[in-house]
């Protein structure tokens, strides 16, 4: 096992990451800007090295400073936590030519992933359904029809020189598509100067639903269930739940047996994620995370699994010490995304925490870097914590968040507080009757 | 910075030299420094010899230092040294007048040794860094005034 | 199910029964003496009363004020938490007779138990062995030895008219029974004016271990497993566990099932624990306590299950929802009873709390009424939080114990975290070899 | 005193009445008061009609009246009666002169009637209870002067 770990990052996720080292023995080294310098995780930690100043690219982006601060504190491994530098294939790579492990999956596993297209292909040739679409561009009505008809209606008919939506026509069958094909067309040509269009299948109202892997690097995968995060805001996401409320048995055997046999056959190491979109029973594939998530707290609250002890572990070269059939999924897990927000507006509220309070008791655990005291920064993302919590049953879950909810105390600056209250009275949510588009309806919505 | 990383042999005598002055400066009787499971006292009893300048300000002369317009800062993280080559002698000494661009100690960082020069004339009031030391981003290296 | 519950007690366990009413939709009531006017339970209740002065006598003992606290409120139960009425027998059938559903057990229950001598008399009545003695007083030597052959030696020679260890000797075979009962009768004749002596089973290095057992009140009995509560000072657990470190399965199967066994026979009602020594494989029973401990929710964190919400539950009327297999017993917990005292003089430390932040993360749970600033009173005990911590081993916890003591901040005060620390890394406690003499050594040893 | 109980029927007129005098004590130009679900704001505009005597001070009426030397506090935690019998006259009213030993109200506990004396004799400034209200341990009942 590791003696000493460097912590490539910042806040809640570069705390999570020291506790994990700290409860297996291992030193820890965080690194930090001239902002964070009185951060939690630099209180914590054995040892920290500044290494710049604030905006990121010259502190938690800076490969050079981060792989000095490894050298001069004889760190022999570096955690990239999540964020920054976790899924920079380069990074990894000169962290593992400079002798040091690189807590993560293999460099050619981040690139592959982090290439939409080429994610795509690969998750295709693993036999991982993506959302289907036309092989290439529909030159006329006729290939149009033949290649809706294979991919199943409604469909959405895109500019191939297309992007922000602009130019998107819905055709519910084929009269539609007859007559919006040359609609989508003419709008293609003046919006982007090229009528090519092509046609993928069209999902109005999808989940998104990610399943939570840990690999080995030898080919042996554990999954850790899905998680319900279709709770998002300009595509940020809010509110995560295990297991989703509306998946069956059979669903969930399909898609987590799909997904660990696809991480095998890549051989796989270290803690990674699978996002699909669902809807009507079918999946469709999206992307995949090379590294460890902001929600992976609720799998471990129904597994019991320290996902970050694993990914420690598994760096280090040490097999799992369990199967798949070990893994046993109980209860109901939440998290909320507090972050540092007008709850109405969203407005970033950077600032000094006057009061500070979170709260405690049976079936709740906070994630956070916040104290008494503490400056928010204005430099980086606003999650400052994470509040999880663990029931039973999801109603039992629900209970206890609406209970933790109120008594969690965060003074002198604005937070996501207020609006995950609301949201766990709403009755949508509380019937997990919800699609990705929800939440952006939900919080226009007068309070 | 904390760092208790791999370094020179302790007790290392020239970062009791850098306490030394530190001592001097600010008008202190004691300085402890704890580094990991190293840690260092230094104390000078009232009226005892005093090499250094008398300190006008008890002010804290780290938190001093870093607010001194002749502070110079490390522009990156890395080990100091103080000399060209190990055993020769250093680019400059207490109280030395320096010129403007004049090498004033290297910070290898990523196996290169960038060399960090005086960024104005100048005389070397106060060197805060010891040799093959550590540091990190901002850390005041010397004073030039 | 209860609409209003009042809370009569205060601290931690005021507000972890207000937790678990909040997270079954039940309204709270918090009675306080004027010294607890900004107690967090008062502040997170949805009503409060002030029922008296701050002795406890006037306000939390004051069966009258409590009552017509219950009374002005339309509370429908009252929960009496721990210490204070708890096991009052006539308090719970008082607050029975004015028509409000008393959360815990009947009053003969209570009242059986309350008495030392008829509970250890129950206890054999129901099987469950008691720490063997002479029947009455041993007139001589013939009788002694005939009395010791069926005890087992070594025995405990006691004066009849004696207490506070005066007069006791330890007889490790007949030669040295034959030597020491003349003394031991001449002690007891000079000490207290009266010569008889008994003999009863002398374990000079017991564990203490108990059971957490659950009752529906119509013989339906759950058992969540044992404690070991061996670290005592003073008569006063510092810091429990469970499982025990050095219990054996048989052991522990047959501890659980004459337990849960004699609860059924007596119809036992709520939450209850039966105290046993525990030497050289054997079990004595010494009392029931017949209320929630202090130490429960270790039990809860390996089970899974929140004993206050089946206290109420139960007093309510509900069934039990699963049986004895369904409960899975997973891990390990530690829970450090953390005082408001010197940790080495363990001299009380009222005061101010200047600076408050508990640890967090994986596998922390912190029941604690504390808060920035709030004011620990000098009038009640000292227990102001409860480290309870988790994980899949019992090295995986003290791990995570050690992490996560260091993170506790409780400024202002002195408080026993420092003695939790030393403790965590003590070899002896390590090892799990430790009796209930082992912590009285420890703490007299320099730090 | 947090108390959402069961209690006489909203609106209660009694309370707006205590309220009411509260506001003409303190200068106060509204109240707001929430328990649980109900709700009551009583207001008076700047140069209304102000029945009650002028405040000296603006600070915060029942922490002035706790601490004042009139001030007669609840012996227990119990229902307020401000008659002997409901339907009857009150035992005082606002401005009455009291004799020692006086009984000033009731307090309902445990299906005992507790009369509450006045402990000197002067004179009824404030009536701080309404009738058929749950009092709490040392709340300010009325203050005698």
């Amino acid at each position: 096992m590791f003696d000493k770990v460097l912590i490539a990052n910042r806040g809640e996720i570069a705390l999570r990451v020291h506790r994990a080292c700290r409860e297996m023995g291992i030193k820890t080294v965080a690194v930090h800007s001239t902002a964070d310098a009185n951060a939690m995780h630099v209180r914590l930690a054995d040892e920290s090295v500044c290494i710049g100043p604030p905006p990121a690219r010259d502190s938690y982006l800076n490969v050079a400073a981060i792989l000095s601060a490894a050298a001069i504190t004889g760190a022999d491994a570096i955690h990239p936590g999540l964020g920054f530098l976790a899924e920079n294939a380069d990074f990894a790579a000169t962290v593992e030519e400079h002798g040091f492990s690189f807590i993560g999956p293999s460099p050619e596993h981040i690139r592959l992933m982090g290439n939409k297209v080429a994610a795509k292909e690969a998750a295709r040739r693993l036999g991982i359904p993506t959302v289907p679409g036309s092989p290439g561009a529909v030159r006329d009505l006729a290939a149009a029809e033949a290649s809706a008809r294979a991919i199943g209606y409604p469909v959405l008919i895109k500019a191939s020189a297309g992007g922000g939506g602009r130019g998107m026509k819905v055709a519910r069958n084929a009269p539609e598509l007859a007559r919006l094909l040359p609609v989508a067309q003419n709008e293609a040509t003046s919006f982007f100067g090229c009528g090519e269009v092509y046609l993928e299948r069209h999902l109005d109202r999808p989940r998104h639903i990610e399943i939570q892997l840990l690999g080995d690097g030898l080919g042996g995968i554990i999954h850790l269930g899905e998680r319900d995060c279709s709770l998002q805001r300009s595509h940020q996401k809010l509110l995560e739940e295990t297991p989703c409320p509306v998946l069956n048995c059979a669903e969930r055997e399909r898609l987590t047996a799909l997904a660990a046999a696809a991480l095998a056959e890549l051989g796989y190491r270290s803690a990674g994620t699978l996002e699909f979109l669902y809807q009507d029973g079918e999946f469709f594939f999206i992307e995949m995370n090379t590294r460890l998530q902001v929600e992976h707290p609720i799998s471990e609250m129904v597994s019991g699994i320290d996902i970050v002890r694993e990914q420690l572990r598994i760096a280090a070269g040490a097999p799992f010490g369990y199967r798949q059939s070990d893994v046993n999924l109980c209860g109901h897990a939440i998290e909320c995304r507090i972050n540092a927000e007008n709850p109405d507006t969203f407005l970033p509220s950077p600032g000094r925490v006057t009061d500070y309070h979170p709260p405690g008791g049976l079936g709740v655990r906070v994630d956070s870097a916040l104290y008494d005291g503490y400056e928010v920064p204005p430099y980086y993302d606003s999650l400052i914590s994470k509040l999880i919590v663990h029931g039973k049953s999801r109603n039992e879950c629900l209970m206890r968040l609406r209970r933790a909810l109120e008594e969690y105390v965060i003074g002198g600056i604005d937070t996501t507080i207020p609006l995950h209250q609301r949201l766990a009275v709403a009755t949508e949510f509380i019937d997990g009757d919800y699609d990705i588009h929800w939440l952006e309806d939900f919080v226009s919505r007068p309070p | 910075m904390k760092i208790g990383g791999r370094g020179p042999p302790f007790p290392d005598a020239d970062l009791i030299r850098t306490l030394a002055a530190l001592l001097a400066e600010t008008g202190l009787s004691e300085i402890e420094y704890a580094v990991g499971d190293r840690r260092i006292r230094v104390a000078r009893v009232p009226g005892g010899p005093n090499p250094g300048t008398v300190a006008e300000s008890p002010a804290p002369a780290r938190a001093a230092a870093v607010e001194h317009p002749g502070a110079l800062k490390a522009p990156m993280v890395g080990t100091a040294y103080l000399a060209p080559q190990p055993g020769h002698p250093p680019f400059v000494r207490l109280g030395d007048s320096v010129a403007e661009g004049q090498p004033l100690l290297i910070i290898e960082a990523m196996k290169v040794m960038n060399h960090i020069r005086a960024p104005r004339p100048g005389r070397v009031t106060q060197i805060l860094v010891a040799d093959a030391q550590p540091v990190e981003y901002g850390a005041v290296l010397m004073l030039i005034e």
